[in-house]
């Protein structure tokens, strides 16, 4: 009995203490507000969304990308616009007919270690991405197409020379960030081939605006200021990304201020946050385009009558793409039409694909093709009902809403789909097999998100695309010439003129149907100011969202 | 001796029908998995609304017209909810059912024939038992494509260990059995040894099993959806609850998304648990008397009738 | 001790068990008993008669589910009235018992050692090495190695188990010892040195006994005085020569004769065709009627009281006295 | 006859020995033979599924050479009989191989996953245990009064509500005042230790409580029953008949025998803590074990899940040993078996 007592205590006292720091965590919440408020530190919050290495050549995650575009040197970015604008490299001009970049970069710069920061740096860190271009460093390999050497003329200028003209060669350098040779000389020497066991852990060398002082997967990225940054001072002494597992989470810490900015609001939300005084909320139009996919291999055999544009335009009529806007985002994205967004005003084109929702049409059209309904209201096309597969990847809200939608329209006009959900690995087997095998689906609904040089969006349905992004495997010369020619022509003017094309070939054949914009909702409290949207809900291109905001 | 055991099988099922009449927790747990099957089976009949025709605002509250609110896309709740429980119970009552056939196939095959058919078995069943289950379930559901179907086996697959278990305990003691023995002996085959005088000795352990492993059933499948594993063609509570967490219905104030489901989850799984416990306890009955007890034995008036 | 003030008397006990259904099962039926100092009281009957359950009572061990009337007095203390605290302050001090052979009356995870020192420190009779000392002598006094006590429950014999229950029962020197058929699942043979452990104890430790048993011959050797109890009741009291030689009821008459004819104390006492009567309904009459050779019309309305046939004999049946042959 | 020692003893000292190592043989050498099992039928697994390293879960849109090297990088390449050596290999090394994900070895990321999931299923584990406890104790003392039915309700309740859906109820009760997910406030990197550990408890209590709440129902239903199970053993009529107060016989003679099972029940829980954990590690967000497997398989880390599955396994098997030593400990009979 007597030895019981000291460990009764003991348990006493240690309930008592848990029970104090319980009491006293109430008061510490407040003055955690207040501290951050006066540091200001912007705090930025995410959901579903990870970081899952700080390798740039591993990397495929948003955040991961966001993460480079404010720690390391790029030579150019773009701006809130949409337009190429210098980072490093202060001026830029191109030569002998767009074969040769010249860039000069900013003099005097330094690393975060001290270490001298040139255009040495950049042409060491291009050259030996270029060494292993289709090994080790592929990642951004591809963004160097075409270069057939880079030089420098003294520390602050920097030459890339093209084997021809490339329309793309400062999108595609806006991409490549420029390492630090002391870190990174061991991994990228040879054939690179430790490059993949390198985790460039947090603190990061760094030559952007902030340095990333640590990071934790699924948790958090914080970053400080770099006083050493060759740019303009950002007015923030720092900033993170918090990443939430759940988006209520999140809105409930920005609702709280335990968060200054809240990316990705889901719609659902958007009233109850519309009602918080203390919240402003960014209604960007975004680039997350949702397509209807059809396998047009002419490996396809088995529905024919799908490889049919006549068909195909009886079900873009059919579909009713401002429910979708209505049902799916609550009406906050936008219909679309083109593989191009809206969002990307310098080259969208509004009247590609905008005939609008006539199912009378649409039965018209496959009235006339002699596919008459059948007992049970399916038309029989080809001797076959005209009952598809329709195949949907797991894990992405809202996707079921749209397949129901989908299945309802397509059904009015006596077109029967069947919808498979299947995990993300079987989605991609099914439709991005190798060349030349046809895949084996009928149609697929998907989502891809644009970039602001339409080239990337545009090289999707290229012929050499098939077995990698060309999920529709799509192959047509006439289509990929238009490509080609938009990839090499330097004239802005000329250029949209092209791509407007390359849009309406696509149209006309449309391997992809577009189906509407997910919107892209960012919740920002209102004593956050200079903190512009941006088409990209997290902006991967520019340092301007973060650079450029302020804390009052 | 016991008689053999075909022989009063009637009157053992007729005595387990009176001791669980005579168990409140049996006519509870019978009526709520009772309302919830009617419910299951009649339920598309019942719903106000469709479940994909919307009513109504995101999350409209609760309001005479629609008692369970709406959720995040102006659907009516309570049509959603009745939609929810055929797939549920389906899934509930079809994974319990082939768990108990295989867990009672590999049970009664371990215990009757031994030997190193039941060392085999048992290892496998130990791994099963070892291996963790729902990472196991995710696994599998993650790269098979979402189906109910799918979903049945897969709960399944995880939920057979333990009936096997239960059951080769029981084959093995009344293989030893003087009826058992004395079949055996007469040159009773195995068929007939097993199908006389085995199975219906352990036929309530197996109906009190299968009724059990439907609340673990039900439980594993509002996991699964939870995750985002379920089919998303189809309703289902788990999914409910799911669609409800991703969707942002706590920080839009609308409780009337999460709590049903849930509720009705916790419902069938009470149901299950209370009559599977008393059908086995009714199959098993234990005397059970507590020698210490807060409460003591009475003390009464010696009444006049018995002065004897 | 006088007549007016024995160890342990109980007068007209009666105790029912409340039924799962909601009837009542009335399993004694107004029974008195009385032992005095150092006297050895048989109770005997069939299987369900009560003689548990009265012994059960005494030590104030009933159930929740019953309910009980009468008196018990223990040194001519009510104890009955005064509920768990009254029966606690003589329990194991001055009435301790012996239960059943069959029963795991032994805690399996206790050393023996600590289940007998417990009690004498719960007493106040010894602690520490004094109650240590004690322990040895009593597993010596009923013939043990004193390693026992370091032992456990699985590793004893059934025989050694009754022995140390027996000693257990000992440690606080007790009045009165309460034994439930203390030789239950033990070999003959072993049953006999447990009974004459017992016999020799109560002999020499001056202690009063209660012995519950089925074994008549045992009871008859043994015992000062014996109850014949059926369905709840004593049917018959009196001296081993009053119940065996002159025995004045038929149940206690057909007892003996079916004892005789198994020659063995441990069998079941089956032989007496058809069964006791339910005792979850009302019972009207003699108990023992249906089974009863002599039964009469006026059994039927009448249950029989105690009749004094002789001094310090009675039997509860109208005929009691009087000469009629069985037929 | 006082002479006379009745039947020799069934077990000596000695003897009593013996039985606890050759029990202890026989159950290391079960653990061992689940174990290797365990390795070998992961593995296995996870080379039957589909999907690797260079998945399009993983980093869609990849170039075949991309693919070749991400799949040379991790020996993707090799036959699946030199992989499972190499594998087996490594393990001895207590080298759990890299994650695809991070390329951070998995023995690292899991190490932080299970730090980060303990304080959390052992808080909700002591409350459970310690309401489990309390419940059924006093159900199975009180057996058949309003405080039993109450009790045995409440039990059954909360065994009967799915742990994801509790941890939302909670968040919605707690609303606004605790925060509803994650393991601290991320930004609160200058505060002092008292400041820190605060917000650690703050983030800790509803996860923790959930748990708790979550696995408390089965905890007071099985030592109900456990108790009266005890309660009806005649040794417990022979303490009260010695003359022990009631709660000295439930604490004496009926707690250390209920235990048994009890202990058992416990031991293997602790093994199943860990992947029980991943709905509410969902809801909460909690990076434990749970969220990491199940991230694990969105990504295709057939690495991590191989290490998670180990961990889990081996950590079940680890809690049935205890369990049996524990029980070795507390019950005689099995040391002498």
């Amino acid at each position: 009995m007597a030895k019981g007592s000291p460990m009764r205590r003991k348990l006493l006292y240690g309930l008592v203490s848990v029970a104090l720091v319980l009491a006293g965590s109430a008061c510490t919440n407040s003055k955690a507000d207040v501290r951050s408020g006066e540091g200001s530190v912007l705090r930025i919050g995410d959901t579903g969304s990870t970081i899952s290495t700080l390798n740039p050549f591993l990397a495929s995650n948003i955040f991961e990308n966001a993460v480079f575009r404010y720690v390391y040197p790029y030579l150019v970015q773009y701006d809130t616009s949409g337009s190429i604008e210098g980072d490093f490299a202060t001026s830029y001009q191109s030569t002998e007919g767009g074969r040769v970049w010249t860039f000069h970069t900013h003099p005097g710069a330094t690393w975060s270690d001290h270490k001298p920061l040139t255009a040495e740096d950049a042409a060491w860190t291009f050259n030996a991405i270029l060494a292993n271009k289709d090994g080790a460093t592929a990642r951004f390999g591809s963004y160097l197409a075409h270069v057939q050497s880079v030089t420098t003329r003294g520390p602050n200028e920097l030459v890339v020379t093209y084997d021809k003209p490339v329309a793309t060669a400062l999108a595609n350098l806006s991409v490549v960030p420029i390492l630090p040779r002391a870190v990174w000389g061991p991994y990228l020497s040879g054939d690179a081939g430790k490059l993949s066991g390198f985790t460039n852990d947090a603190p990061l060398v760094s030559g952007g605006s902030f340095i990333l002082t640590s990071e934790k997967k699924d948790a958090y990225a914080l970053f400080e200021r770099n006083p050493s940054f060759y740019g303009p001072k950002p007015k923030l002494s720092g900033f993170g990304f918090q990443f939430f597992g759940s988006a209520d989470a999140m809105i409930s810490a920005i609702q709280q201020g335990q968060i200054d900015v809240a990316y990705d609001v889901p719609a659902t939300a958007v009233s109850t946050l519309k009602k918080d005084p203390s919240l402003h909320l960014l209604t960007n139009k975004g680039t997350d385009e949702d397509t209807l996919i059809f396998n047009s291999s002419p490996g396809q055999t088995e529905h024919p009558e799908l490889l049919d544009p006549k068909v195909r335009e009886a079900f873009h009529l059919a579909i009713d793409r401002q429910k979708m806007v209505d049902v799916v985002t609550l009406g906050m994205g936008t219909p679309a039409t083109s593989i191009i967004p809206l969002s990307l005003q310098n080259w969208a084109d509004p009247q590609i694909g905008a005939e609008g929702f006539h199912p009378d049409k649409a039965s018209q059209i496959l009235d006339q093709l002699g596919y008459t309904r059948g007992a049970d209201g399916v038309r029989v096309a080809n001797g076959h009902p005209m009952s598809y597969d329709l195949l949907e990847p797991t894990g992405l809200t809202g996707h079921d809403r749209v397949v129901d939608l989908l299945r309802s329209d397509l059904a009015k006009i006596g077109v029967e789909i069947h919808v498979r959900v299947v995990d993300g690995d079987a989605f991609g087997d099914a439709l991005v097999t190798p060349s030349p095998k046809a895949p084996s689906y009928d149609l697929a609904v998907d989502d891809w998100i644009s970039r602001w040089d339409p080239d990337f969006m545009l090289s999707l349905n290229t012929c050499g695309q098939r077995g990698n992004y060309n999920e529709a495997a799509y192959c047509n010369s006439h289509y990929d010439a238009l490509y080609n020619q938009q990839s090499t022509s330097l004239d802005l003017a000329q250029r949209k003129q092209v791509v407007d094309e390359a849009q309406e070939a696509l149209n006309r054949d449309k391997p992809w149907m577009p189906l509407f914009v997910n919107p892209n909702l960012i919740a920002v409290r209102k004593n956050v100011h200079g903190f512009s949207g941006s088409p990209f809900v997290v902006d991967t291109t520019s340092r301007h969202q973060i650079d450029d905001s302020w804390l009052q | 001796m016991p008689p053999p055991s075909s022989l009063n099988a009637t009157i053992v099922a007729r005595r387990w029908l009176t001791r669980l009449r005579q168990n409140p927790a049996a006519l509870i747990g019978g009526a709520l998995l009772t309302a919830f099957a009617v419910l299951a089976l009649f339920g598309p009949l019942l719903t106000p609304f469709g479940i994909d025709q919307r009513v109504g605002p995101v999350y409209g509250a609760p309001s005479p017209a629609h008692p369970l609110g709406l959720d995040d896309s102006g659907v009516d709740m309570l049509s959603l909810l009745i939609a929810g429980t055929r797939i549920s119970m389906l899934v509930g009552f079809a994974a319990s059912m082939v768990s108990v056939l295989v867990g009672g196939f590999v049970g009664v095959t371990a215990g009757y024939v031994g030997g190193w058919v039941d060392t085999a078995l048992m290892r496998i069943t130990d791994y099963f038992i070892v291996i963790p289950a729902l990472p196991l379930m995710i696994v599998v559901a993650t790269v098979w494509a979402p189906s109910v179907v799918h979903m049945v086996l897969i709960i399944a697959l995880l939920l057979w260990t333990s009936t096997a278990r239960l059951i080769r305990a029981q084959v093995l003691a009344l293989k030893e059995r003087v009826s058992v023995r004395r079949a055996r002996a007469i040159g009773a085959g195995h068929a007939r040894i097993v199908l006389r005088h085995i199975v219906p000795d352990i036929v309530g352990l197996l109906v009190a099993t299968t009724v059990l492993a439907v609340s673990v059933a039900v439980f594993f499948e509002a996991a699964l959806s939870f995750l985002g594993l379920g089919d998303p063609a189809t309703v289902s509570w788990g999914r409910l609850i799911q669609i409800a967490f991703e969707r942002t219905a706590i920080s839009s104030g609308a409780w009337w998304a999460i709590i049903p489901p849930g509720l009705c989850i916790a419902l069938v799984v009470l149901g299950s648990s209370l009559l599977g416990t008393a059908i086995q306890h009714a199959a098993n009955p234990k005397a059970g008397i507590a020698h210490v007890s807060s409460r003591t034995f009475r003390i009464r008036p010696v009444p006049e009738a018995s002065r004897d | 001790m006088t007549e007016s003030s024995p160890l342990l008397e109980a007068s007209d006990l009666n105790v029912w068990f409340d039924l799962p259904d909601g009837g009542e099962l009335h399993a004694l039926r107004g029974v008195d008993l009385r032992v005095g100092s150092r006297e050895k009281l048989g109770i005997v009957g069939e299987s369900g008669c009560g003689k548990s359950t009265l012994l059960m009572t005494l030590m104030g061990l009933l159930p929740p589910s019953a309910s009980a009337s009468g008196s018990i007095r223990i040194s001519g203390q009510e104890v009955l009235t005064g509920g768990e605290r009254a029966f606690r302050i003589h329990r194991w001090k001055d009435i301790a018992v012996v239960f059943q052979g069959a029963m795991n009356a032994l805690n399996p995870v206790m050393r023996i050692g600590r289940q007998i020192t417990e009690v004498l420190e719960l007493h106040d009779v010894a602690t520490g090495p004094a109650a240590e000392a004690r322990a040895r002598d009593l597993v010596t006094l009923v013939g043990l190695p004193d390693d026992i006590l370091r032992r456990y429950n699985h590793e004893l014999s059934g025989g050694m188990r009754q022995r140390v229950s027996l000693a257990m029962a000992l440690a606080c020197e007790p009045q009165v010892l309460l034994a439930d058929e203390p030789t239950t699942a033990l070999d003959v043979m072993v049953a006999a040195q447990v009974l004459g452990v017992i016999d020799r104890l109560t002999r020499e430790l001056d202690l009063a006994l209660v012995l519950v048993t089925h074994d008549l011959p045992l009871v008859t050797r043994t015992c000062d005085r014996i109850q014949v109890m059926y369905a709840g009741k004593v049917v018959e009291t009196g001296t081993p020569a009053d119940v065996y030689h002159r025995s004045e009821h038929p149940y206690t008459r057909l007892l003996f004769a079916a004892t005789a004819d198994v020659h063995s104390g441990r069998e079941e006492l089956v032989s007496i065709a058809g069964s006791p009567p339910r005792l979850d309904e009302p019972v009207t009459g003699c108990a023992f009627l249906p089974r009863c050779p002599m039964a009469r019309e006026e059994c039927m309305t009448e249950a029989p009281q105690l009749l004094q046939v002789a001094s310090g004999h009675a039997a509860a049946c109208r005929f009691a006295g009087q000469k009629v042959r069985m037929s | 006859m006082a002479a006379v020692v009745a039947a020799t003893p069934r077990a000596g000292t000695g003897s009593a020995l013996r039985g606890s190592v050759g029990y202890l043989t026989r159950r290391l050498a079960v653990a061992l033979v689940t174990v290797v099992v365990a390795v070998s039928a992961n593995f296995l697994l996870f080379r039957a599924v589909p999907g690797d390293a260079a998945s399009m879960v993983k980093v869609p849109g990849l170039s075949a050479a991309e693919r070749m090297q991400i799949r040379a990088d991790f020996g993707l390449d090799q036959p699946v009989g030199s992989q499972y050596l190499h594998y087996l290999g490594q393990l001895a090394h207590g080298n759990l191989g890299i994650s695809f994900e991070n390329r951070k070895p998995v023995t690292a990321n899991l190490w932080q996953a299970v730090a980060n999931t303990m304080p959390m299923v052992l808080l909700g584990t002591v409350f459970a245990l310690v309401a489990g406890m309390a419940t059924g104790l006093i159900a199975a003392w009180r057996r058949g009064t309003v405080l039993d039915a109450g009790g045995l309700g409440a039990a059954l309740a909360f065994y009967a509500m799915p742990a994801q859906w509790l941890g939302l109820m909670l968040i919605l009760l707690a609303a606004g005042h605790l925060p509803s997910g994650g393991i601290s406030d991320v930004f609160l990197t200058d505060a002092d230790w008292w400041a820190r550990t605060a917000d650690h408890l703050r983030h800790l209590l509803l996860p923790a409580l959930t748990f708790g709440l979550a696995s408390y129902g089965q905890y007071a239903v099985i030592i109900r029953t456990s108790m009266l199970e005890t309660l009806g053993e005649d040794y417990v009529l022979t303490a009260r008949a010695k003359g022990f107060s009631n709660w000295s016989v439930v604490r004496r003679h009926a707690l250390p025998n209920a235990m048994l099972p009890i202990t058992t029940l416990i031991a293997m829980s602790l093994g199943l803590l860990v992947s029980g954990a991943i709905l509410i590690e969902t809801v909460f967000s909690w990076p434990g074990v749970g969220l990491a497997v199940y991230d694990a398989v969105k990504a295709r880390d057939y690495p991590m899940l191989e290490g998670a599955f180990l961990l889990l396994t081996v950590s079940v098997i680890l809690c049935n040993l205890l369990a049996d030593l524990v029980y070795l400990r507390l019950d005689p009979r099995i040391r002498s078996a």
